[in-house]
């Protein structure tokens, strides 16, 4: 209880002096604390990915997936808590649906994200409710503009990026991806970067075994959400491993970034 | 009081009859392509016909926005499959089921969908269900006035080793005699082919051929 | 004021679907006549549960081959005439609920329980009846001997040793009567009259009474399927029918 | 009470209503006319007695047993699309051939043109196929006793007003629209329409029946003055093609009758040989 | 729905059935109203001459008037042709007599048998619009006409002695009356074969 | 005589009785008489039908009689005589039919022989036919396929619908199977049948109606009307497929003395040897 609030942080209700919510805050930690989650929007697609940490050796392969279907031509990553996303993928099902009953078409990533954000943000208002504790990546094939990427963080704010990445690996990450150029990668060779940067966001030493989970919705999927073929992951993710151990680690995967906020320069925003 | 009708008290926009039959390699499918508004022909090429997914084909009579109505949960139902990701699909048997199951449920509403449906899936499967919830698979289906028209000769040719080219034209039959003695029906049809293995072929709208009115000189004056 | 309510609108559909009955029923029926003959017959160590395969609706015959016989356990098979949409609504439900108590209790139901579980169920709709007419046959797990139950639509249920539903229920049953209750011994005393037949001999009565009722009631026809409950085990056998 | 079937109007001058009895003759010809006044005691009986026993029935209530495939009340229907033209010198009358007892179409092929007086006046019938088939051969007994009364052929007009009066005097029994059509010396070709209930229209074209409702747009949009016997027909065959598409108690076949002073000619067209529309 | 029919009102059932050379008639003796019993030795079987049977359930009166016409009529045919009629004669007239009531029918359902002169078999059954059905098996009416078909159906074999066919008459009737609320209260069974009638009374359920 | 009396009519002398009684037992409602009767008149709920070939005509129908759903008549006869070269299949109420045509067959025969010809033409017996029950609206619900050969027209084919409407085709069929039969006729029919042909073609349409129509069943009658009238072939049962599949081998015997009896007399027959007067 007696935290780095004093007594402000005891729920959604209540700013602190500093004209903070720290309930909010808090929520964006537990995303910082999940295995890294990367979405890149390229020429032909957009990728989602997630480094699923595999703390039980236990679990089945492919069990506890953290991307979901929302519908054929949208999938959703989730960093954060996971039952939390599952939630929150359960809401733009049923949206998704919805939007398909009434207007009979698909419907639009913006449109989704959009509600998905609203969704998200009524939960940071009352004080019988907590925050969604993830941040939820959404990807999708738009009619008119083509593959897209949104983000909606715990506090309800959704943004649109080229590239987005969050949890553990997020610094490492995010200074990889200022460094692609996006007016000519396709997903295939996303796909390899992105093994690249998760492999390299890690501390061998420290962090527990991953699987990695990738997705796209890209021309080479007929613009439906699939699963990134899985001897394409194999070998991108084989290909990364055996290469020597680059040096220039740009900061610990360990050091959590207190106090970063979601939206800060890092990211390879289009528009808000 | 007065009450608002919400449910299908009488069909307003309907279709007739739909027939299928089970063949040695697959399923066929057939019905013409009219939607009447009474006793007029209002959409002629509309299509009764609708794949929901690799493998499987539904087709229905009756009441056009419930079998509309109809072919939208059964789309959704196989998206919400595809977002499951499971690694299971709807078999044709659980999608005639369920479609029993729907049917089932609004006649105990007192809020019928009046629909009657045939469903054709890979696996050689033929199923039918009507308004009332009523379902059973069959080597022979025809629903609405073609129970009585088609059926018939359906059941007369019908053998166990009758080819899919071959079941195409024993309905391409029933629907020419549907055509003479059908008010509701149309000459403009749409055949279904799934095949054993799953494979759908669904024919554009095409005109029945071979008609046979020699019949009309040898009837004149009374 | 001085009757209690009993609850029963509430016991399975809304008051809206109630509503919709009392205004809809004069343009649209949600009951549909199916036809066909069911039977159950019990000996000193079987049962027998028969039944017709024909579908109709009105003049037609949509199919051939609609079985009206589900078997619930190993030691009761249930068969229903009536709506075919409703029995397989009534199948459906049984089946799970077995399923459950095998789930819960690590055991098949008894047949007596059954028994009871399939009033309960037709009852919970008393004004929403479930058009079937059910006949349910099997054997105690403990003693071996066949017992059947004959049902109302809406649950009623008797213990008896033959006992015959349906469409051809009229035709089907003096023969019986005659045959197994022995009703026309008068000089008998009652406790004797009750025929005792072989399974064999029971199975040759059952297809005899099902070709007399194929043959003058004409929503009974096409092939009987025949299952026989005894302590080996349920046997269905499947015999031709008129079918015209 | 009363037996049903008392003949309350006298039969038609001109023809016995007993069975012909005695008359020997042997050419297939006069065998023909014979069996025509034998075969049918007059049909105005026929109707008349229907009226006292329907009356009977109406009066008490009465309801009697019918089959249950099939309901007195939709006896078969010539849910149809008839028409005539007129043309300098003659009239063309077409009909479809669909009679139907429900959505089932009990004959495909029917014949709704029906003679009159051949070759001169025939009639296109819509509504029952037993009252309009009664109200033919009763008018057709009519004229042709008007005939050999009058010893010249009945007028277009004549034959008209009988279907007019029948009607008229009948309309709450009879379901029956009817196009009387025909050429005569006195005026040419003529069409007339007679509707349900009896009102007698000529007009220079007339269509009738159920899929006339889908064309009456068509019709008056593409009909001209002084089309000739060619440009009628292709009229007919256009409009009555439109009607058929679209009305589901009408199709088969196309049957036309062309009436001039040379005498009829019957004409048939089958659906690949008639024009199409749109369909969609 | 059976107590409010005018041809079940007042019970009853009729069931015949050919034999080898001989034909038996069957008819239960309750007389009710609708669920009430009034009486049990109601008669349904009229002799229309040694070798004629005549059997009608139905509406009582209709039945006793119908008996009664047919009764005058075949006197007058005595009369006229100084012989007794043939069963498919007595068919015709009772079949005209109802037909002739078309739409106001009389609520009956005539049986007929009997033996013509060389003792051939002759049942025939009635609707109430008098669509005879002459057949070589058996013949059922009343209020448990269904059960009769039931149990006939079963039991009746071709080529039965008197003997038999009584023993298959009486069991047919007796097990079908059983399961029927508005006929029974005793039986009675007419053999008609190449010595006379044997005419039995059975012990049948008073309930 | 008697018995032959001509058809006066329907006699209406119950009407206000039923009416009154209808009325009583089906609580004041004005129900159909059919709905207040347990069990409707006797029915051909049939499947009837006919075909003309070169020579003559060939008419068909089944041989079950309903009442209700139960079978009356396994074996009844549908194909009614109406001259010795006409025929004609009756659908409908069963006593319509059979007293409809009776009642022409026997106007043909006084017809015949006022005109003093051998053969009626089957155009007189339709008239006839189309004219009674025309007068009759419908009431009397006879549905009729006439067929029969002429000098005048040679082999003609009509069916005659309750309301009194005749449709005259080389194939038709009536009844309750009638689609059945129809969907064979519209499937296999072609102009030039021969009379082999044509009777195959009638014998496929009603088996269709007999398997497919509950209303139709047991066996298939046929009747070939040919030789410009002259000859008939009346083929009573001309399939019979459908026979009760089994029966108990050893039968239902009952032990004589099985029926208890309470009385028993015989009525022996008094041999009538002279009689003394007629009065």
């Amino acid at each position: 209880m007696a935290g780095v609030g004093s007594g402000y942080d005891l729920t959604t209700t209540t700013f602190s002096p500093e004209g903070r919510v720290y309930q909010v805050e808090y929520a964006t930690k537990a995303v910082e604390q999940s295995g890294t989650v990367i979405g890149i929007r390229c020429v032909d697609g957009v990728v989602l990915a997630v480094e699923n940490l595999r703390g039980v050796k236990l679990l089945r392969p492919d069990s506890l997936r953290r991307i979901f279907a929302v519908d054929r031509h949208i999938g959703i990553a989730v960093a954060g808590i996971g039952p939390d996303g599952r939630h929150m993928v359960g809401r733009a099902r049923s949206e998704a649906q919805n939007y398909r009953s009434v207007y009979a078409e698909e419907i639009p990533p913006s449109l989704l994200a959009e509600r998905l954000a609203s969704y998200a943000h009524v939960y940071s208002l009352y004080w019988h409710v907590r925050p969604f504790g993830c941040t939820i990546l959404i990807g999708g094939w738009d009619a008119s503009q083509g593959p897209c990427l949104y983000v909606v963080e715990p506090d309800g704010s959704g943004y649109k990026y080229r590239a987005y990445a969050n949890g553990k690996g997020r610094t490492a990450v995010r200074t990889a991806l200022n460094k692609l150029n996006f007016e000519q990668l396709t997903c295939t060779s996303a796909v390899q970067e992105i093994a690249r940067m998760i492999h390299q966001s890690r501390d061998i030493a420290k962090d527990k075994p991953y699987e990695l989970e990738m997705a796209w919705i890209s021309e080479a999927s007929d613009h439906k959400f699939a699963r990134v073929p899985g001897a394409l992951v194999v070998s991108s993710r084989q290909a990364v491993e055996e290469e020597p151990q680059q040096m220039e680690t740009g900061g610990s995967t360990a050091s959590a970034d207190r106090g970063e906020t979601p939206s800060t320069s890092t990211h390879i925003m289009e528009e808000s | 009081m007065i009450e608002t009708p919400t449910h299908t008290t009488e069909p307003i926009v309907t279709g007739s009859s739909v027939l299928g039959v089970q063949c040695v390699d697959g399923v066929v499918l057939a019905c013409d392509t009219l939607a009447s508004y009474g006793s007029l022909a209002r959409f002629q090429r509309i299509t009764r016909l609708h794949q929901p997914a690799p493998g499987v084909v539904i087709a229905g009579g009756g009441e056009y926005s419930d079998l509309q109505q109809l072919f939208r949960i059964t789309d959704n139902i196989f998206r919400q499959e595809f977002c499951q990701e499971d690694g299971y699909e709807l078999s044709p048997r659980a999608l005639h089921s369920y479609l029993a199951r729907v049917l089932y449920g609004r006649r105990s509403r007192m809020d019928p969908l009046y629909n009657s449906l045939a469903v054709a899936g890979k696996g050689r499967f033929l199923g039918c269900i009507d308004l009332y919830g009523t379902a059973f698979e069959s080597e022979a289906v025809a629903t609405g006035i073609g129970a009585l028209l088609a059926l018939p000769l359906i059941r007369k040719q019908w053998h166990a080793a009758l080819a899919m080219d071959e079941g195409v034209r024993l309905l391409e039959e029933c629907l020419r005699v549907l055509y003479y003695r059908d008010c509701r029906a149309l000459r403009s049809v749409q055949v279904a082919k799934v095949s054993d293995s799953g494979e759908v072929l669904i024919s554009e709208p095409y005109e029945l051929s071979n008609l046979q009115w020699k019949v009309a000189q040898a009837a004149e004056e009374v | 004021m001085s009757h209690p309510d009993p609850g029963f609108v509430s016991m399975s559909f809304d008051s809206d679907t109630q509503r919709k009955i009392v205004s809809h029923q004069r343009t649209w029926s949600p009951y549909v006549d199916n036809g066909g003959t069911v039977l159950a017959l019990a000996g000193r160590d079987y049962a027998i549960v028969a039944a017709d395969t024909r579908l109709s609706v009105g003049f037609s015959i949509p199919s051939r081959n609609f079985t009206k016989i589900v078997q619930l356990t190993d030691q009761a098979v249930l068969a229903s005439a009536g709506m075919g949409a409703d029995r397989q609504y009534l199948h459906k439900i049984l089946r799970s609920r077995l399923e459950i108590y095998r789930y819960q209790h690590q055991k098949e139901m008894s047949l007596g329980a059954i028994a009871q579980l399939l009033s309960n169920t037709l009852y919970s709709r008393r004004f929403f009846p479930i058009y079937a007419f059910n006949v349910l046959g099997g054997i105690d797990a403990n003693t071996g001997e066949g017992f059947v139950f004959g049902y109302d639509a809406i649950g009623s249920f008797e213990k008896v040793k033959v006992v015959c539903s349906g469409s051809g229920q009229t035709l089907v049953q003096p023969v019986l009567d005659q045959q197994l209750a022995g009703r026309q011994k008068y000089d008998v005393p009652d406790d004797q009259r009750m025929a005792s037949l072989s399974l064999a001999e029971a199975i040759e009565l059952t297809r005899d009474v099902f070709n007399s009722a194929a043959e003058r009631d004409i929503l009974t026809g096409d092939a009987l399927e025949l299952y026989a409950v005894t302590a080996s085990g349920v046997r269905c056998e499947r015999f031709e029918l008129r079918r015209d | 009470m009363s037996r049903s079937h008392e003949a309350t109007i006298p039969p038609a001058r001109g023809f016995s209503s007993s069975s012909g009895g005695g008359l020997k003759t042997s050419t297939p010809a006069s065998l023909e006319l014979l069996y025509a006044a034998a075969a049918a005691s007059d049909p105005f009986e026929g109707i008349a007695s229907a009226m006292s026993f329907t009356k009977h029935l109406l009066m008490h209530n009465c309801d009697v047993w019918t089959p249950d495939w099939y309901n007195p009340t939709q006896d078969p229907q010539l849910g149809t699309t008839i028409m005539a033209v007129e043309y300098d010198g003659g009239v063309v009358l077409a009909a479809d051939s669909r009679t139907s007892t429900g959505t089932y179409v009990a004959n495909r092929v029917s014949d709704k043109i029906t003679a009159v007086a051949p070759p001169y006046i025939y009639c296109a019938r819509s509504g029952s196929a037993a009252d309009t088939q009664m109200l033919a051969d009763t008018v057709r007994r009519y004229v042709t006793a008007l005939a050999l009364e009058t010893q010249r052929p009945a007028t277009v007009r004549t034959a008209a007003a009988l279907f007019r009066e029948l009607i008229y005097q009948n309309k709450s029994r009879l379901t029956a629209g009817v196009i009387c059509a025909g050429w005569d010396p006195l005026n040419g070709g003529q069409v007339y329409s007679i509707t349900l209930g009896g009102t007698l229209v000529r007009q220079p074209f007339s269509i009738g029946g159920s899929g006339s409702t889908y064309i009456y747009g068509y019709c008056d949009a593409s009909y001209r003055k002084g089309m000739n016997r060619e440009a009628c027909i292709a009229f007919c065959q256009q409009a009555a093609s439109l009607a058929m598409a679209r009305d589901g108690s009408s199709g088969g076949v196309l049957r036309m009758v062309c009436i001039e002073e040379s005498g009829a000619q019957r004409l048939l067209f089958t659906e690949d040989q008639l024009p199409r529309g749109w369909q969609g | 729905m059976s107590q409010v029919n005018p041809l079940h009102y007042n019970g009853g059932a009729v069931f015949a059935a050919t034999g080898n050379q001989c034909v038996a008639i069957a008819a239960d003796r309750r007389f009710g109203q609708a669920q009430l019993t009034l009486a049990c030795d109601a008669n349904r079987l009229f002799r229309v001459h040694d070798r004629l049977v005549l059997g009608l359930t139905g509406l009582a009166t209709d039945c006793l008037t119908l008996a009664e016409r047919v009764r005058m009529r075949t006197n007058l045919y005595r009369l006229g042709e100084k012989r007794e009629p043939k069963p498919a004669t007595i068919s015709a007239l009772v079949s005209a007599l109802l037909y002739e009531r078309r739409f106001a029918p009389y609520f009956v359902e005539p049986v007929i048998v009997g033996l013509s002169g060389d003792n051939k078999p002759y049942c025939c059954s009635m609707d109430l619009l008098g669509t005879p059905m002459e057949t070589d098996e058996f013949v059922a009416a009343g209020t448990c006409a269904e059960s009769l078909y039931g149990t006939g159906e079963t039991f009746w074999r071709p080529g039965l002695d008197p003997e038999d066919l009584f023993e298959v008459t009486a069991q047919c009737m007796l097990a079908a009356l059983d399961r029927d609320c508005l006929s029974g209260w005793g039986a009675v069974v007419y053999v008609l074969h190449s010595e006379g009638v044997t005419v039995r009374e059975l012990k049948a359920r008073m309930d | 005589m008697l018995l032959e009396q001509d058809f006066q009519g329907f006699s209406f002398d119950l009407f206000l009785r039923n009416q009154q009684l209808l009325r009583r037992w089906s609580n004041e409602s004005k129900e159909r008489i059919e709905n207040v009767l347990a069990k409707p008149p006797r029915k051909t709920g049939t499947t009837i039908a006919g075909v003309l070939f070169a020579g003559g005509v060939v008419l068909g129908a089944d041989t079950r009689a309903t009442e209700g759903n139960v079978v009356a008549d396994k074996n009844c006869s549908k194909i009614h005589y109406i001259a010795s070269n006409i025929y004609c299949c009756g659908a409908g109420t069963a006593a319509d039919t059979e007293a409809t045509t009776q009642l022409i067959a026997s106007q043909m025969e006084l017809h015949r022989q006022a005109v003093d010809r051998d053969l009626v033409p089957v155009a007189a017996a339709m008239t006839r036919l189309k004219h009674y029950l025309f007068r009759y609206q419908g009431y009397i619900s006879a549905a009729l396929v006439l067929g029969g050969v002429d000098e005048l027209n040679g082999p003609s084919l009509y069916t005659v619908y309750p309301h009194g409407s005749v449709d005259q085709l080389p194939y038709v069929s009536m009844g309750s199977g009638s689609l059945a039969a129809m969907a064979v006729f519209e499937a296999r029919w072609h102009e030039a049948l021969t009379e082999e042909e044509a009777k195959c073609l009638v014998y496929e349409a009603i088996s269709a109606g007999i398997e497919n129509d509950l209303g139709s069943g047991s066996n298939v009658d046929l009747c070939v009307v040919k030789n410009g009238g002259r000859a008939v072939d009346y083929l009573r049962g001309y399939a019979k497929e459908n026979v009760r599949v089994y029966r108990k081998p050893t039968g239902h015997v009952f032990a004589r003395g099985t029926t208890a009896v309470l009385a028993q007399e015989l009525r022996k027959y008094v041999q009538v040897t002279r009689v003394v007067s007629d009065l």
